[in-house]
């Protein structure tokens, strides 16, 4: 039998995949449709102090070989958030582990959210998003050297909890970024969040996004995933989390050999919920067929030598 | 609430009912069992595939029972519902429902349906159920030409309601917008489903008579169940809500109406 | 009839479809299947200072909606360019135009390129290619905006022909480098190259590409571009050439009413090189139907107001 | 050189010659006219969808002649020749073709073609051009195991020659490798398309006994028509040269081949 099974953050993962921020609520709608406790885990929404109501429509559109969003990180904000989500998690997911996705406008608003859930049942750490294209600053610790350190620092001290912090694919080196969060104490790297870009009606002569520009998610981002992780691996040893156009075990399989230790499945889940399971299954089943345990497999691609 | 279904369906059968628009019955008991008028289901071609339909694309349920097929009204309109539009019978699709809200009807006073387009859909399936309970409908249909109309024959083969056919041009049925045949002062409850600009402009008479209205509503979707907030439109009270659960049928005083 | 001339780098232009650097070759290759000289124009594969041997296979694959490519800049070096490919090009591009891509390792390398091709007849100017992810260094320019600078102003004094920069899209804001090429006097813009990526083959656990990481074009990019063509716009007023993912003429306009003058056709050429012509039929028809010359179209998108 | 044909051909005929491998001829009649043996076609699925194949795929002419279809051995491999294998009759494709350089076979000598797996594909055509021709032709063809192994009636009735097979667990023809198959010392020329590794062995072999040896090389590829330099091989002075217009097919001494 094949061993998924790994040691990271502290706790033990029965399964390497997760359900992306943004792409699965705060778990409780794909409850009946996804066995949720079966897999590695999910990544709520993102949730920032306040609430926010987000963007006008069109919100989401379909792009070639993928999608665009710009929801604008609406969210019930942390308050509701712990009142009317977090209990929900706390009684469902046992097995699996929930991480929760942290935005604010300031390193004050992260802090306060981070600091604000840290005493909290229900969830086993932070996904710190510092790398939103859809709203104004959302990537601006993500591409901020400096930024990004003090917030790094800044949430290490303000919880003792797993911080992954979610990188933006939208810089010349992710490897700087990686270091400067392994640096100022993270725990680990998700790489990666979506690419900016925008749609056209030449019809109309309009944005089709309500939000003129969004972020561009699904297969298309594939290889720059898996890329961005492997870039990612190269300079920092801090566990991976892969994220990026997954939509089956080949190509989860790909960010693992990159160095992404767990991975995470958003867009894909809109096309067929069913697919968190089967990327699970067929991970399982080349662990099996190669007869290898899966944290042997991450970082195991072989790069040739070069003449 | 139940619990949306996942189903590969097969086509049985699509046929051409208009100039680009097509009637499809899939095989899906399990959902057909569940849906009610006004609901929807996403269909998609699975994650094998990234050509468009990548996503899946939200359509009314147009017509269903136990032990039935789902039958869909589908109008080409970009890359994805050309794509659907090219299925033959055996194909199979991903099917994802039956979602969203279903139109209210109250046993005690008769529909008016106004549909626009294939806005005809979730009708067809509300007018098949109201006549299998022996009540009234009065359907209301605008198309913006007669190549577009859905033949009144099918319509009444489906459904034992005889349309009544607007078309803008009058080269079917009478001239000129659905709206016109709206009675305002006779007009017991009503119901919607179109175009934008057709549910405003229904949504202004229905308001300035007093007349109860229900709408369906389309926006752009992610998900169809509720995680992604893709799918907002604007409540009575400024909020963004979601069209996939708490819609896509509303009250249209629940919805703020430009004015 | 529709108007789709423009008068940009100081000529005309009797269509905004080029053919995108690296490609189409040096255009002879398609010259049976492409009435190259009823179209806008093409953009040559690199030419660097000495012949480039490029990278090891795979050089090619198929991504999800795109491809990707590590060719390595694989050219016969500036003297063979002269002397072999830009004859041909003299004698069969009359009215279409043509622009050189040039690569160098360092300053010096560009400036001696151009240079080179200065005084040579057959060709309107260059497109500096300050961002090929393929090649070490071959970003190094389009990331840093000092060096980037310099490279544009020491170029701007070897040549007073049309001068168009390349720019990568692997940045936190193209705007920053859009607005150094004005400054330092390009003339023109071009966005956008490939992004980074990477495939694994699982089965062997090895990269696909020869040469590890590949750049990503194609349909997958299209929104990306589009978007990054925008953001070059509202930070510059150089001409901009708009590319990346262009397959029908709905795309081009895309790029058009994001800002883009002129509008390249890259990997579409090779899943049919007849994509050329119907784009610049499409863009004509809708010209003619819109009633609007071609000119007039440009950067016209309708940004609404945001409250 | 004659320019490559872009032709739309429609599908005559697909039909399931061996696991996973499909028989497919194209109403190309321009493409079929100009065709020789060792060439390839491009075939795509046009740009106005981007699932696999988004890029046109490589495939040598399996058959063809004046006034014919272009015949293609297809084997499912990754997700775009699956997708091609369902294919049906009157689908169609963009071609483009034909491409690459031929086989060159003189008349004097007899040919010994060695196929493994759809490295036959070439070979069909040779093999019936030179039997039209009336001269000999040796066929030596491997596969893994029988269920892989295109009927040797098919190709005795495509081709009039009868090929000698080989399958590595002996479940069909000879057990072994094709290699096996090669008499060195008596063979005159010889021709092999195949997976890289039976062609460095074939190499070897005819380097040893000095024999000639033209072989068919698969790299990946982009336009297939010269201009992206994606599709090279590393020449015997250590240059890297395009397959799609040097080759495919090779004299194998101006490979290198590694030792
Ligand atoms: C609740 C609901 C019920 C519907 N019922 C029907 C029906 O019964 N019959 C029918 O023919 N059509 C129906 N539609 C509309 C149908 O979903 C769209 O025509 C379809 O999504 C367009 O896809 P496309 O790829 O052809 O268009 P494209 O414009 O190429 O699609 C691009 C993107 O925009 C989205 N999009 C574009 N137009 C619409 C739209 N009107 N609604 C939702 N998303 C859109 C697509 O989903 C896709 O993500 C319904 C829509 C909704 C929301
Ligand atoms: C000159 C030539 C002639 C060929 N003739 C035939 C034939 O007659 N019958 C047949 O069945 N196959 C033939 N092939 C191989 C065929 O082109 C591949 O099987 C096909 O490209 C694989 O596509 P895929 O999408 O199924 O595989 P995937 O692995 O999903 O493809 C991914 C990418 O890799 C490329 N690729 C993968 N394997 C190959 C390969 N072996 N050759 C070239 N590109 C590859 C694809 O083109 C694509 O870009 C030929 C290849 C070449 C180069
Ligand atoms: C509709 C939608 C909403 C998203 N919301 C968030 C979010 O709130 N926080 C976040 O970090 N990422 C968010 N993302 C990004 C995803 O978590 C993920 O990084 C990205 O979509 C790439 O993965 P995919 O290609 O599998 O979708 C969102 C993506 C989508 C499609
Ligand atoms: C095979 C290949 C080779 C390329 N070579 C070059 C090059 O030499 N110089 C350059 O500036 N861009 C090069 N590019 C990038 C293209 O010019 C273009 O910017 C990119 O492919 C995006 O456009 P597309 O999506 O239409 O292909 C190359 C692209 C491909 C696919
Ligand atoms: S479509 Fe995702 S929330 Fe409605
Ligand atoms: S495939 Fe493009 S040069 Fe050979």
């Amino acid at each position: 039998m094949a061993d998924l099974t790994q040691r990271l953050f502290g706790t033990q993962w029965q399964s390497p995949v997760l359900l992306a921020s943004g792409t699965c609520g705060y778990g409780e709608e794909y409850a009946e449709l996804i066995p949720l406790d079966e897999i590695g885990g999910i990544v709520t929404k993102a949730v920032s102090l306040e609430p926010r109501s987000g963007n006008p429509p069109h919100r989401v559109s379909e792009t070639p070989g993928g999608m665009i969003n710009a929801i604008g990180l609406q969210n019930v904000g942390l308050a509701a958030f712990i009142r009317e989500k977090l209990p929900w998690l706390r009684d469902n997911l046992v097995r699996a582990r929930v991480l929760i996705n942290v935005v604010g406008h300031t390193e004050d608003e992260f802090e306060a959210v981070v600091a604000g859930l840290d005493g909290e049942d229900g969830f086993l750490g932070f996904e710190i998003n510092v790398s939103c294209p859809n709203v104004k600053d959302g990537t601006l610790f993500g591409t901020d050297p400096a930024g990004l350190a003090g917030l790094v620092a800044t949430l290490r001290r303000a919880t003792a909890r797993p911080l992954v912090v979610k990188l933006t694919p939208n810089v010349p080196d992710i490897g700087l970024y990686a270091r400067i969060c392994e640096e100022n104490g993270a725990d680990g790297l998700s790489t990666i969040n979506t690419f900016p870009g925008m749609l056209i009606d030449v019809g109309k002569r309009r944005p089709v996004i309500g939000n003129v520009s969004g972020g561009v998610s699904g297969p298309a981002i594939l290889p720059m995933g898996v890329y961005l992780t492997w870039r990612a691996r190269q300079s920092s040893s801090l566990p991976i989390l892969g994220i990026g156009g997954i939509r089956s075990s080949d190509d989860a399989l790909q960010y693992i050999l990159a160095g992404a230790s767990l991975v995470q499945i958003g867009t894909a889940l809109f096309v067929d919920p069913e697919v968190a399971v089967a990327v699970h299954r067929g991970v399982e089943a080349y662990c099996t067929e190669s007869e290898t345990p899966l944290r042997e497999l991450v970082g195991g691609v072989q790069i040739p030598d070069r003449d | 609430m139940n619990a949306p279904i996942r189903d590969w369906a097969e086509v049985r059968e699509i046929r051409r009912a208009a100039d680009e628009t097509w009637w499809v019955e899939l095989d899906s008991p399990a959902i057909a069992g569940r849906a009610r008028p006004g609901q929807f289901v996403m269909v998609g071609l699975g994650v094998e595939q990234v050509a468009a339909p990548f996503l899946p694309r939200p359509f009314s349920v147009g017509l269903a029972g136990p032990d039935r097929t789902v039958g869909l009204l589908l109008r080409e309109f970009g890359a994805g519902t050309r794509r659907l539009a090219r299925l033959r019978d055996g194909d199979r699709v991903l099917l994802l429902g039956p979602l969203g809200q279903a139109f209210s009807v109250s046993s005690d006073r008769p529909v008016v349906c106004i549909a626009g387009g294939v806005g005809l859909a979730p009708f067809l399936f509300l007018a098949a159920e109201q006549r299998k309970l022996g009540r009234q409908v009065r359907l209301l249909y605008g198309e913006r030409t007669a190549d577009r109309v859905f033949s009144s024959e099918l319509i009444e083969e489906l459904t034992g309601v005889a349309p009544i056919i607007y078309t803008e041009d009058g080269s079917a049925g009478h001239q000129g917008l659905v709206l016109a045949g709206i009675r305002p002062e006779e007009e017991p409850a009503l119901l919607a489903c179109g175009p934008t600009p057709m549910l405003q402009a229904v949504a202004r008479l229905a308001i300035e008579h007093g007349l109860p209205l229900q709408v369906s509503v389309e926006e752009h979707m992610g998900c169809g169940i509720g995680t992604c907030q893709g799918c907002v439109v604007r409540s009575a009270s400024g909020e963004w809500i979601k069209s996939c659960t708490e819609g896509p049928v509303f009250d249209a005083r629940e919805l703020s109406w430009p004015t």
